[in-house]
């Protein structure tokens, strides 16, 4: 089933974005708004051709859909080829959603080379799209990249007082990470029989790759990874890149670069070296539980609020992690669609953080306090995102944690009942962050505070749209993942890891 | 009307989006309408259910409704299914019956509210009121965990509703001999919301986990599969299942020792504490418990253990309840000691009892916090005792309800209260006469505090005149409730009267089908000069109580003064709650924080930070010091081309 | 005549290699540096033509050709910075210049 | 063999005699000597013309440029002497060393070889050493006869380039007083020169 439409549609989607910013880099450089507008009018282009991939897509038929496949450097057999499946589907969804709203939230926080900055976010969906669609090693690593620097600019460039600090350190770990993943990549290639095709990897290499190779490939693959997610002790940019990032930065990397550490745990480490996983999932188990519990301890003692809301992605990013390594589809489906629901609510809560650093200027929570009675909207909102991160019923999050926490249960008693721990943190820290920002008495000397406009409130619309759409109707989300989960969650793998699972 | 027993939930949703989106453009009027009609459509739906329902042999008295397919993973599958049966829709009733009132008296009490706070009200209202019907109505473990969990965020948001208010200190305790005792101050509402909410999600901890556990054991969360495979499954998992999900409502019905969330929660606005905190969402571990009864009665040391945790709550409740002077925290803990004896009840095995209890406790003590909102409402928000008195003479109906709800919790003879007391006291007796002590003794401290409280407040002189002044009864809207409630209150008994009457007991006769105890009462059965005894019993332990208060605040009101005195540690005691809330303050709340302060300054920050930092300053560093060698002197360069060239050529040479 | 070992020449040249080179490092005079690379370069010549010789080949004659043309312009271009240098600085020290860095 | 002998003794004496003589001049005169042993040396090695083109370059024209060069700012001589046991001597002494006995110890054990070429003497001696020398120049290595061309030119160039400027410079003294060693003004001082000298290149 490779292009049902006859036209290549992964390739149109991936590449939109790049060319659209040609066209955003030919308009005059002081034509602000008609830069904003062009660039909106791409971002909501390619959003709309995803949807019509979400809708085109078919959850019945397994594999990959939509693959396209021409040779790139053929003398070395490294070929572009793209494809879609049910774990990276969602996430190009959610990808082209978060860019859209991106833009449109700095509609008046970036005030400065405008077009640099949207020919920038331009690129990044590029990077960001072929990140989850290419199958090729190479050329994943080639997005991987590319996904990476566009970031680091807009961090240094448009972010905070220490922004060349943290656009400095983003850079350096995630490069230190990549570099490891590309020597491995090179390595499998060559054993895999000078190939890099991804699918076609899965085919020659199993049996053969020595033990020792597959386990220094796999530490190599993860540590990339586990830099992206982050994974304690290796998140430390986080909370740097993410206090001093301009909002939709925040939202881009809180929502997208994470996912694609987590991405690509599923795609490579667990597919390709499953003799690994046996001794490598208590440790990144361990690791994950960590990263919950740390996590959410260390937001809680965290003034600022953007750098709560960091702390708050490690902690979430660490179900989504120990949800993958319970390698099963609970689990695993579980945290595919809570790497939506992440982008979501985190994506949500860096917004409206950012609407209140619009206005006052400040990120510390001293600061505010008693703000519902003056922004309403903005309170409602802001409550309701904190819930949805806090993992309330009925909302996305909810979903995502029971069906993760659920599945661990099935295979590791101690780490789901600690893991759950963790969510009772959950909802102490954020809603501290709620109580702190929201409620008590009017802290603000300042007459002047508006509430939310109504383009902000159109950002922020189909982002609690999709709390409730995915909390009542998540089926719509495990439908289209599941085969690829099962896939990943042959009984084989999963025997030999945690033993017979009754 | 079963097949549209969604519509039960759906109507106060919609209710909840009308007047959470547009409420404050559409007017006090129609948000009331639309706030409390919602309800009372959903009472009256219930009601109509219930009356099919009955209409349906015995046997076939449970209905299903699958909604929708709600999470499909792997295989795990949660469809959304509703179940209305005899317990469901008892709770639906009860919920919807008592909610309906209390929204009706919310209409008169929340008049002041401006437009926007009174829909927001209304709204926060209906949502809970919805998560309530789906938390009794679900059909399995998940759905009973979501609405679970829905209702402990309503009781956040209504809980801090007036979030602006800061902590209020309470007028210390001037005692006889001249020394003052200070009294903890009341938590501000927005921290107490955050404190009810994750004390809940503490319990919740383990009902998750209960609920995994429930899945890995049965493969199943539906109730029906669920109970038909428990008696296969091995009986420590029971046990494990069964504590597990108690501790669920440990968290939720604030026993011991999750109790401490309960009191605060007073800070709510008083319909609030009415509803949630008094009638409904805290029966919710109650409502578990019974829901779960196969799981209980087949874990016999889960069930003892919530007997247990049931009655050390109900006294220790009752306890502190003595010397409290807010009038609403002395019903918040009388609540809490109600929930103990319900708590008592299920655990003995006792389910029909326990929801008896349920229901008159849920009229009696609305009505209670009602009135004492009423009171509240007159007196501008004032909520000590000892500024009142006397008020009697200025608001009757509330005085006269507020007697009536007080009667029914101390159980006075003929009383709801006292019937369903009763019967768990007979219960209770019946599996350990040890635990029938423990109620008996509450039964008293219940009796005392509860006239304590009216005696104070109504009768006698006025002691704050200014206060006095302005005093009037409440308006219409408020006062058709208390008295409907009072009604309530009063004939509610006669849902479940003894079995020693030779009467049927339509509670216990209605849920028959749900808990299967056609016939128990042959097994456990006393004797009826037993029962006889009991009741007669437990009525004058009420008259006792009763009859105590009246001589210690009304003749004789220098005599609590001189025990306060005397027995002064005591008395620090209960009026610092047993010093719960320190301890945890201490042990928990404190060391967390500064567990929190210590890994982020000193672990994050200084260690891993520090370390990733230092490594980067380190090659910094390096490539510094490098440069020196770059120092511009030619020669030096020269010098270094030599040494390498030479190096190569050894190297060449010596391989 | 042809009856000394080439080894003899090889030595030769280490020999006057060494001593240009280390005439380079120590000396402080530009002048005298650029003598001692002349050194150098010549020595290896020798080590060219007698390795030529001793392989019956012309390349090691072709190369000690090229060399001198490198040499030459070595020594020009050299030369014509050491005027420049002591015309700014008034010194002909290689220490006394220490601007080559970054 | 005698002659070698001396002529070598004298080669290396002359190299000595480089590096250590004070005066430059002296210097230019023993590199002088060493240039011309070095030819008769390339004599003994059948490299007539070779000896030659060492003679006439070497000997002929570059010894005159250092001399001339010498001559002409004729204050190079004037450097501090501060100490002869430098560190920097004594590494490049050990240096020295050990470059010696490493080539030393390959030559004593005839390790250096290579391909054998068909120049043998005798062919050498029909043909002509100059004739077959030019037609291996201009047949097998004429691209690099072209390259060192232009090299020769490049640095031509370069060196006309560069006296000009200290033409220039020496016109322009008299309004400019003597550079600062070491500051950064020399530096711009240096590079406010380069736009005048590319018009005038």
């Amino acid at each position: 089933m490779s292009q049902p439409l006859g036209f290549p549609l992964l390739s149109v989607l991936i590449f939109l974005p790049a060319l659209w910013a040609v066209g955003v880099a030919l308009l005059p450089r002081e034509r602000h708004d008609l830069i904003r507008a062009v660039a909106l009018l791409g971002t909501l282009a390619v959003f709309g051709l995803s949807l019509w991939l979400w809708f085109a897509f078919r959850p019945e038929v397994p594999g990959f859909q939509f693959a396209e496949q021409t040779p790139w450097v053929a003398g070395l057999g490294i070929s572009y080829h793209v494809g879609v499946d049910g774990i990276s589907l969602p996430l190009v969804v959610l990808t082209t959603l978060l860019t859209l709203l991106a833009v449109l939230s700095s509609w008046k926080a970036i005030q400065e080379e405008v077009k640099t900055y949207m020919v920038l976010m331009l690129l990044l969906e590029t990077g960001m799209l072929g990140v989850f669609l290419a199958l090729d090693l190479f050329l994943f690593y080639v997005f991987w990249e590319s996904s990476l620097i566009p970031m680091a600019l807009v961090i240094g460039r448009w972010g905070g007082e220490r922004r060349i600090y943290a656009a400095i350190k983003f850079l350096l770990f995630t490069l230190a990470g990549s570099v490891l993943m590309l020597v491995a990549a090179i390595v499998l290639y060559l054993w895999g029989g000078n190939t890099s095709d991804l699918p076609q990897l899965l085919h020659t290499l199993p049996g053969r790759l020595p033990f020792a190779l597959q386990a220094w490939l796999f530490i190599a693959f993860a540590l990339a990874f586990a830099v992206k997610v982050p994974l304690f002790p290796l998140h430390t940019w986080l909370p740097a890149a993410h206090v001093e990032a301009p909002t939709a930065g925040s939202v881009i990397l809180a929502g997208v670069l994470l996912k694609m550490g987590a991405y690509g745990y599923l795609r490579f480490c667990i597919p390709l070296f499953p003799d690994v996983l046996p001794y490598a999932v208590p440790w990144l188990s361990i690791l994950a539980l960590i990263g919950i519990l740390y996590g959410a301890l260390v937001a809680l003692a965290q003034e600022d609020i953007k750098s709560l809301v960091a702390y708050s992605s490690v902690a979430h990013m660490g179900f989504i992690i120990l949800g993958i390594f319970a390698l099963n589809p609970p689990a695993m489906a579980g945290a595919v669609l809570q790497m939506v629901n992440h982008g979501l609510s985190t994506g949500g809560l860096f917004l409206l953080v950012g609407v209140l650093y619009e206005r006052l200027h400040t990120r510390q929570m001293r600061d505010f306090g008693g703000l519902w009675a003056r922004v309403p909207i903005f309170g409602s909102f802001f409550i309701l995102t904190a819930l949805s991160s806090a993992g309330l019923p009925g909302t996305n999050g909810f979903v995502g944690e029971f069906t993760i926490l659920l599945g661990t249960f099935q295979v590791n008693t101690t780490y789901a009942a600690l893991a759950t721990f963790g969510i009772v943190l959950a909802a102490w820290y954020l809603l501290t962050a709620v109580r702190r920002t929201l409620f008590g008495p009017l802290a603000l000397t300042d007459g002047r505070l508006s509430d939310m406009n109504a383009r902000e409130v159109v950002v922020m619309l189909p982002i609690v749209l999709l709390f409730f759409l995915i909390g009542l109707f998540p089926n719509l989300f495990f439908e289209r993942i599941n085969p690829a989960v099962e896939a990943l969650t042959s009984p084989a793998v999963v025997s030999v890891t945690y033993g017979e699972v009754e | 009307m079963l097949d549209s027993i969604w519509l039960v939930i759906a109507l106060p949703v919609a209710g909840v989006l009308l007047n959470g989106l547009l409420g404050r453009h559409l007017g006090r009027a129609f948000v009331s309408v639309v706030g409390v009609g919602v309800v009372g459509a959903a009472f009256a739906l219930g009601a109509w259910a219930m009356t099919d329902l009955a209409a349906l042999p015995e046997a076939q008295r449970t209905f299903t409704l699958p909604l929708w397919d709600w999470i499909t993973v792997g295989n795990l599958q949660v469809p959304l299914t509703l179940r209305a049966d005899a317990l469901s829709l008892w709770m639906v009733l009860v919920v919807s019956g008592v909610g309906f009132l209390i929204h009706l008296y919310s209409v008169g009490y929340m008049q002041h509210e401006d437009a926007r706070m009174f829909a927001r009200f209304f709204a926060y209202l209906n949502l809970f009121v919805a998560s309530m019907l789906l938390l009794v109505l679900a059909d399995n473990y998940l759905l009973l965990y979501v609405g679970w969990e829905l209702v402990g965020a309503c009781s956040y948001l209504l809980i801090g509703f007036w979030f602006h208010k800061r902590d209020e200190a309470q007028a210390p305790v001037t005692l006889m001999d001249g020394t003052q005792v200070t009294l903890p101050p009341n938590l501000n509402p927005a921290d107490s919301g955050k404190k009810a909410f994750i004390v809940n999600r503490i319990g919740d901890f383990g009902f998750a986990l209960g609920v995994f556990l429930i899945w890995s054991t049965f493969g199943t969360l539906n109730f029906d599969a669920v109970f038909a495979a428990a008696p296969q499954a091995p009986a420590t998992v029971l046990s494990a299942i069964t504590l597990l999900l108690f501790m669920g409502a440990v968290g939720k019905s604030a026993q011991l020792p999750l109790a401490v969330w309960l009191p605060d929660a007073m800070a709510g606005p008083t319909p609030v504490s009415a509803l949630i905190h008094a009638a409904t969402m805290v029966t919710a571990g109650v409502y578990m418990v019974a829901r779960s009864h196969v799981l209980y009665e087949l874990a016999p040391g889960s069930a003892l253990v919530v007997a247990l945790v049931g009655g050390v709550t109900a006294l220790y409740a009752a306890a502190i309840a003595l010397v409290q002077v807010d009038l609403k925290r002395i019903l918040a803990y009388s609540t809490i000691s109600q929930l103990g004896y319900m708590f008592v009840a299920v655990g003995v095995g006792a389910y029909a009892a326990g929801l008896f209890h349920l229901t008159t406790h849920a009229f009696f003590k609305a009505l209670l916090f009602l009135a004492a909102g009423s009171v509240m409402h007159a007196l501008h928000d004032v909520i000590d005792i000892r500024r009142m008195g006397g008020l009697w003479r200025k608001m009757p109906l509330t005085g006269l309800t507020f007697l009536v709800g007080a009667l029914a919790l101390a159980g006075f003879p003929l009383t709801s209260g006292f019937f369903s007391k009763d019967e768990i006291l007979l219960k209770a007796f019946q599996f350990s006469p040890g635990l029938w002590v423990l109620g008996l003794a509450t039964a008293l401290l219940t009796a005392f505090y509860t006239f304590r409280a009216l005696f104070v407040a109504f009768a006698g002189q006025p002691r704050d005149w200014p206060l006095y002044e302005k005093a009037h009864e409440s308006p219409g809207i408020m006062t058709l409730p208390l008295v409907v409630l009072a009604m309530a209150a009063l004939l509610g008994g006669l849902l479940g009267l003894p079995a020693v009457l030779g009467v049927p007991n339509w509670t216990a006769d209605w849920l028959a089908p749900v808990f299967d105890t056609h016939g128990l009462e042959a097994k456990h059965g006393v004797s009826a000069a037993t029962e006889w005894l009991l009741l007669g019993v437990s009525a004058a332990v009420a008259l006792a109580g009763i009859a105590l208060a009246y001589w210690f605040y009304v003749s004789r009101v220098d005599i609590p003064a001189r025990l306060a005195v005397a027995l002064r540690p005591a008395f620090v005691f209960l009026a610092n709650k047993c010093y719960l809330d320190d301890l945890y303050d201490a042990v928990l709340v404190r060391s967390g924080r500064q567990l929190a302060q210590l890994l982020a300054q000193g672990l994050d920050k200084a260690a891993i930070d520090g370390i990733i930092d230092g490594t980067a300053r380190l090659l910094a560093r390096g490539g510094a010091w490098l440069t020196q060698f770059e120092d511009g002197h030619i020669p030096h360069y020269a010098l270094g081309m030599f040494v390498g060239a030479l190096l190569l050529v050894v190297y060449l040479v010596v391989r | 005549m042809s009856g000394v070992p080439t080894a003899w020449f090889l030595l030769l040249g280490a020999i006057l290699f060494t001593i240009g080179a280390v005439g380079v490092l120590v000396r402080r005079n530009v002048l005298i540096v650029l003598m001692c690379v002349e050194l150098m370069l010549n020595a290896v010549n020798l080590t060219f033509v007698a390795l030529g010789r001793e392989l019956n080949s012309l390349t090691g004659q072709v190369f000690v050709f090229f060399v001198i043309v490198v040499a030459a312009v070595e020594v020009a271009v050299g030369l014509a910075i050491l005027v420049e240098l002591n015309r700014l600085r008034q010194t002909a020290d290689v220490d006394e210049v220490s601007e080559l860095k970054g | 063999m005698v002659l070698f002998w001396v002529v070598a003794a004298v080669a290396v004496l002359a190299a000595g005699g480089v590096v250590l003589n004070r005066n430059a001049i002296y210097s230019a005169l023993s590199l002088l000597v060493n240039f011309t042993m070095l030819a008769v040396l390339y004599l003994l090695l059948n490299a007539q013309f070779i000896a030659m083109v060492q003679v006439i370059v070497y000997a002929g024209a570059v010894v005159v440029l250092f001399v001339f060069v010498e001559m002409l700012l004729g204050a190079t001589g004037r450097i501090q002497v501060t100490g002869w046991l430098t560190p920097r001597l004594i590494v490049a002494a050990v240096a020295g060393f050990l470059l010696l006995s490493t080539v030393g110890s390959v030559v004593y054990e005839s390790a250096i070889g290579g391909m054998r070429g068909n120049a043998t003497p005798e062919m050498l001696a029909q043909a002509g050493q100059v004739q077959v020398l030019g037609i291996t120049l201009y047949t097998d290595y004429l691209l690099a006869v072209q390259l060192a061309g232009v090299l020769m030119l490049v640095g031509l160039v370069g060196a006309l380039q560069l006296g000009q400027q200290w033409q220039r410079g020496r016109t322009s003294q008299t309004t400019k007083s003597t550079l600062p060693l070491r500051s950064t003004e020399s530096a711009s001082a240096g590079t406010s020169h380069t736009p005048v000298s590319e018009s005038g290149g």
